[in-house]
């Protein structure tokens, strides 16, 4: 058991570090979301520059070849920053699905071009009425010569605004919610049949509702037994969200207790009031909690045991849910008025961290889904 | 003791709900529940139907429009308001500034503020918080001095809810920068805002509204006709001020309201097969909610019926309580309708750029991350649920 | 409206609190404790002199006439001073289930004696198997000429070991757990085939498991459908208790008060920590909360519409059960470790309020039925 | 970094696990499993196994019985031990009076008292706290005078865990009253419980046991040989002894058994026709309570690795939030086993008077109250979850 970087880590962590200090202040982050995509396609090639973009990749095929923790590591700086590019659409999830869907050929083809920052992918999984399910999938894919035509409706597409490539499952057999008959399809974002409404998100992101008519499409794997790797592919994704939410929640104790240590009120700081020491007190106990959490996340979304990786899954968004929800709140109430403005950083790392909780399962679905698995310890 | 209501209070309650569901146009009420801003327009025309019938004021004096009703009464008024969605009268107008000038004001003060305040014909906002005197009111640093038969205002307010509306503002400024304690200097002085010298910034809140503003005071000339009351004896008058939101803001009546709404959503969404309202955690978790809504409607009524033996001009402390408790029902309800919307609290509606694209999502989704976020405030504001635990520390239990 | 109390209420209130006040310090009770029957007769005839004992019932029958916001007004002082002697059960419970099952000629045989301390009363009601439910009930009655005669283990029952007379239920048709076919008898405690087993309670009391054999009965009202009755009554103990219930945290929140000003560390009362002072005031809100549902509760126990009057039931028993488990424990920890001793009245007050919790029905059972019936404002 | 345990911790796991599951009696497991108290004679019989073993006092110095392992095998070992309801060695013999001997005493101390400490051949107790002088420790008024080659110690100490077992006391005395600061001044002494002039009297807890007790020492003479150290230093060797216990005090294993035991439990309790397991409400209960249980082992884990570059001789001011969290966690595990025997936590088994009929109510149920009631002591005792606060407060968040 080893908790230290290696040298490589910690000159990834360094350079990304540096990176977000110098171009990814409060004031710079409002002018890239203000660009015409909500983010800026200059800071997405210094990404590519510093090889983030191909990290999870294989080295053979133009990646990096890091690993889970690779991606938290990154993904938990991107979230005390509030990064607004598309690295969780095209890097994480998508990734996750390419490596685990994709033949060599696809990859070869696709991996470059994502690595170099010329390719923007989203993953269109949701729909009207799926909520938290995998399965809940309507829309419906059909054979089409050598390759298929997909029909339906995708809802909550992150940055399926700005993709150049879309993601999608679809269901080519098999009944409604039914586990069998789910594939995951390759469609390019103009092709024709394809009609995209992109909005932005509460949390300063952005997002598509897609709409496919016959829209052609590749498939990637098998065309019906997709969910296992949609399921796997999830859980990686959730991994790197609860990553990114421990940047969040960093940043936002930091700044409440250096809010507390320095507003001055009734003639002394905030913070000498022992009331507020406590609460951030019990902030920081959630947070190391959500911490460590997050790395138990990390080192189990690739758990060969898929029973045993769900269950650590459910577990980590629950207890990283649960202390996002408390330091956000309390962060927010221990700001007073300035929490609640958009003029100061705190209130929008709050609402990334609302939208984090809510996002991929929420955490009672998270809960109810571990009580039914049994919970954690054996009986 | 009988703790059940009245027959009279009953029918009481009646005519109440009555006049709020005929009269006050649907649109308005429509709005309210579904937790949108009112305009300035609606606020004005629910404001003045209800001061056409007399119910813009109740509590006032009977000679500027009050009632003379029972504390369960205004209670009752106040209860049946809320739960019927109705925007209440402008609370800067009749609980805060109103009650001031008709009780400290002089007569042409009264003649001219009181019946224009009562029907919102001046909209009015409020000049107390600065920045860095929020909870420590009492350190505020804007200056009023004399000037012949004016006062020259120079300074910065914060937090000015609805500046953008408002026609006039009622200010705490220093009149005596040499006072012994920093509370003694203050004068309560009311001014135009058309004034020269006058310019409002706009604070956009959380969930990306406009609803507050940073007001500065740069040698805004001010008739002294418009101090009220006597000079640097502005701090008693804001302590009264400040004394009479007492019972209301428990706002019982806003989370039944909510509760009903979220319940009626809740049978329209559904995971997988099954509605919301029949997932077991969330219905109980509905259910604690409204355990605790009705504990504290049985508190505020035990506080309004001590209303009777109390003096009317001192703060009830027990207020302190019905804040901290009420404003996290408040929360609580807006954290269960976002566990209603699920996954489509995420996309943002974004109104002011002029989108009237129809809503991503059930229509209902739209307002429940905004009103999470812009609801954070009901704990901070009149009052941080902090500063109420030190009240209650103090005054109740005697540290 | 009204919430003050009338002349003759406080006249009533002021002769208990009094009488406790002389008589039922912390030294006292141990003494009250400590007899054979784990209580003290001579209190018990105090009690019959105040007229509590005949408190419920009409003076048609030789009572008083009080309702039940009179008797949660007594049980709030019991409360306060933690009472050990039989009201609950007497009174209360068995008083309850007579005033609602009882014929005029069974009330006149009854009542006088109870109101003169004479005869002291014990609901058997619950069974191994029946948790918290009513209509679990599997002991039978069957006839025997004009009376009946009971077979059946019945458990935890209060004061059953120093009661002379013994309320029981007992099914005489119907399936296991069916609404139907329930009855409630009256059972001498020196009947043939009556055997107990007295023992102390966690809380000080006294309980019993009782056997029945062939035990002769005779029946309170209809043998068949008594659970109306049994749920009413149930309704009445449950507002009794909530009232009992905030006299217990009333005395606990005070002595944590009184402590925090007096206890002194490092120099000064600890209770100058603001940390301490906000958590006094939590408790204080929790405390004015339950206050405030235990007066709905004695309001709505006699409301005419069952379903009303359950529901506010369930809620009240919830708020107490919360209210009760927050301000006990934040009492014995403020105390720090006198709070976990016996030499101090706080842990015997934190011992009682767990067992009002989590008898009848404890907070989750209470708040999933209040859930199942939809709570409390209808959509 | 790599987050999983290699391949030789995970053999030593094993190792451990099969010493703890086969060498110490069952009887004596059991007992703990069912949370119940062990008697001196089970303790002193499982500590001796252990420490035949080598394995009673593996973080003392080599020398003295140690094992030289690093802080994950450490805490395998604790992990495995509690998992397995193995009642861990005397703490106040290991973790506190041992290591102060060892560090500090002289080598005559140590010869006399180290390796009967680690056997239990002599079973001590900690005269620290006293009336008055809880949380502020340095406060405590017990002296010890100069008396030719005695010292003579009058004072009165409390919460003296297991007196009624000790063979000697372990004490902080005033040395010199007249020390500019209330920590200095104070000597580190031993002495024999045989002594003439000490009185023990127990104190009842909650539950109904006696596990604490009051000492008073009425011209108690004691070699001056007792002495630990250098006299007046005896606060520096307390604090060395307080920093001792750090990523135990999470007791993550403890919790882990409990939980076991309770799903074990709540399969056999049935609420109408369904077992207590399936019950959606509980099952997701006892599961938050899991997360934050795995959460805390591996937020333990972490300050275990930290452990390495750390000076052992300072407190690691992120036990705390091991300490804080752990005792919630385990107050939380007794409240869900309440929650699994229903009404029959009501009884109470009056051991102590002789009882021995059968249990009423499952035979499970009668310790579920009595481990609630006890348990309210964890988050108290060892510096109260508030002092752990102040500390976190101060050291790492730097207020």
């Amino acid at each position: 058991m080893d908790f230290d970087l290696s040298d490589e880590q910690r000159l990834l962590k360094d350079s990304v570090d540096r990176m977000l200090a110098d171009r990814y202040g409060f004031e710079a982050r409002k002018g890239y979301r203000a660009a015409p995509e909500g983010w800026s396609r200059d800071i997405w090639a210094q990404f590519a520059e510093l090889g983030l973009l191909g990290l999870p990749f294989t080295e053979a095929h133009g990646g990096f070849g890091g690993g889970l923790v690779d991606t938290a590591m990154v993904m938990e700086a991107f979230g005390r920053a509030l990064v607004v590019e598309p690295y969780f659409a095209t890097v994480v999830a998508c990734g996750a699905l390419l490596r685990h869907a994709a033949s060599e050929a696809q990859m070869e083809t696709l991996v470059p071009g994502i690595a170099a920052g010329e390719r923007v992918l989203a993953y269109a999984q949701v729909e009207r009425q799926s909520r938290h399910s995998l399965n809940d999938i309507m829309t419906r894919a059909e054979r089409d010569g050598d390759g298929w035509r997909i029909t339906g409706e995708k809802s909550l597409v992150l940055h399926g605004d700005s993709a150049d490539t879309l993601l999608v499952t679809a269901r080519t057999a098999g009944q409604h919610r039914e586990r069998h008959g789910i594939g995951l399809f390759l469609v390019s974002a103009d092709a024709p049949g394809v009609s995209r409404r992109g909005y932005p998100t509460q949390d300063g992101l952005r997002a598509a509702e897609i709409s496919l008519a016959h829209a052609p499409a590749e498939a990637l794997g098998d065309p019906a037994e997709a969910l296992p790797i949609l399921e796997q592919a999830n859980d990686e994704m959730l991994a790197a969200l609860c990553a990114e939410a421990v940047g969040v929640i960093t940043a936002m104790h930091a700044m409440t207790v250096d809010y507390l240590k320095t507003r001055k009120q009734f003639g002394r700081a905030i913070g000498e009031n022992q009331a507020l020491q406590h609460r951030a007190v019990d902030m920081y106990v959630s947070l190391e909690q959500a911490r460590s959490m997050a790395l138990y996340a990390a080192m189990m979304a690739s758990d060969p045991n898929p029973l045993e990786r769900q269950r650590a899954m459910h577990a980590a968004k629950v207890q990283i849910g649960r202390s996002g929800r408390h330091i956000g709140q309390e962060a927010i109430q221990l700001h007073g008025g300035i929490g609640v403005t958009m003029e100061y950083a705190v209130g929008h790392h709050f609402k990334r961290m609302t939208m984090i909780e809510r996002g991929f399962g929420d955490t009672d679905s998270h809960l109810a889904a571990l009580a039914r698995l049994g919970g954690l310890i054996a009986a | 003791m009988d703790l059940r209501f009245t027959a009279e209070e009953n029918a009481f309650r009646e005519r109440m709900r009555d006049f709020f569901t005929t009269q006050i146009p649907a649109d308005i009420r429509d709005q309210v529940q579904r937790g949108e801003h009112v305009s300035r327009d609606q606020q004005v025309t629910a404001q003045r139907i209800m001061n056409a019938h007399g119910l813009a004021v109740p509590h006032w004096p009977a000679e500027w429009g009050g009632q003379d009703w029972t504390p369960v009464q205004l209670y009752i008024y106040q209860d049946e308001m809320q739960q019927n969605c109705v925007p209440a009268p402008l609370g800067f107008n009749t609980n805060m500034v109103g009650p001031v000038i008709a009780q400290f004001g002089s007569d042409a003060q009264k003649k001219q503020f009181l019946p224009a305040t009562a029907n919102l014909d001046i909209w009015w906002c409020q000049g107390f918080s600065e920045p860095g005197a929020g909870s420590d009111l009492a350190s505020l640093r804007t200056t009023a001095k004399r000037d012949g038969d004016h006062y020259v205002v120079n300074g910065q307010k914060t937090w000015t809810t609805l500046a953008q509306y408002a026609d006039w503002i009622f200010c705490l400024a220093r009149t005596d920068p040499g006072a012994a304690k920093k509370q003694q200097g203050i004068s309560f002085i009311l001014i135009d805002m058309k004034t020269p010298g006058i310019t409002v910034r706009p604070i956009q809140t959380l969930e990306g509204g406009v609803e507050v503003n940073e007001v500065w005071f740069d040698d805004v000339r001010v008739p002294v006709e418009n101090l009220v009351g006597e000079e640097n004896r502005g701090w008693d008058y804001a302590k009264f001020l400040l004394g009479n939101e007492r019972t209301g803001i428990a706002r019982v009546g806003v989370s039944k309201a909510r509760i009903r709404r979220i319940k009626h959503l809740a049978a329209l969404e559904h995971v997988g097969d099954r509605a919301m309202i029949d997932e077991p955690h969330f219905r109980e978790k509905l259910a604690a909610v409204e355990v605790e809504l009705k504990a504290l409607e049985m508190t505020q009524l035990r506080v309004v019926a001590d209303e009777r033996k109390r003096d009317r001009a001192l703060p009830n402390p027990a207020s302190s309580i019905l804040k901290i408790k009420g404003s996290e029902l408040q929360q609580a309800t807006t954290e269960l309708l976002m566990d209603v919307v699920g996954p489509y609290i995420l996309p943002y509606d974004d109104h002011e750029h002029g989108s009237n694209e129809p809503p991503v999502g059930p229509e209902y989704a739209a307002e429940a991350a905004p009103t999470y976020f812009n609801w954070r405030k009901i704990s901070i504001y009149g009052g941080s649920n902090e500063i109420q635990r030190n009240i209650v520390a103090k005054a109740i239990l005697g540290f």
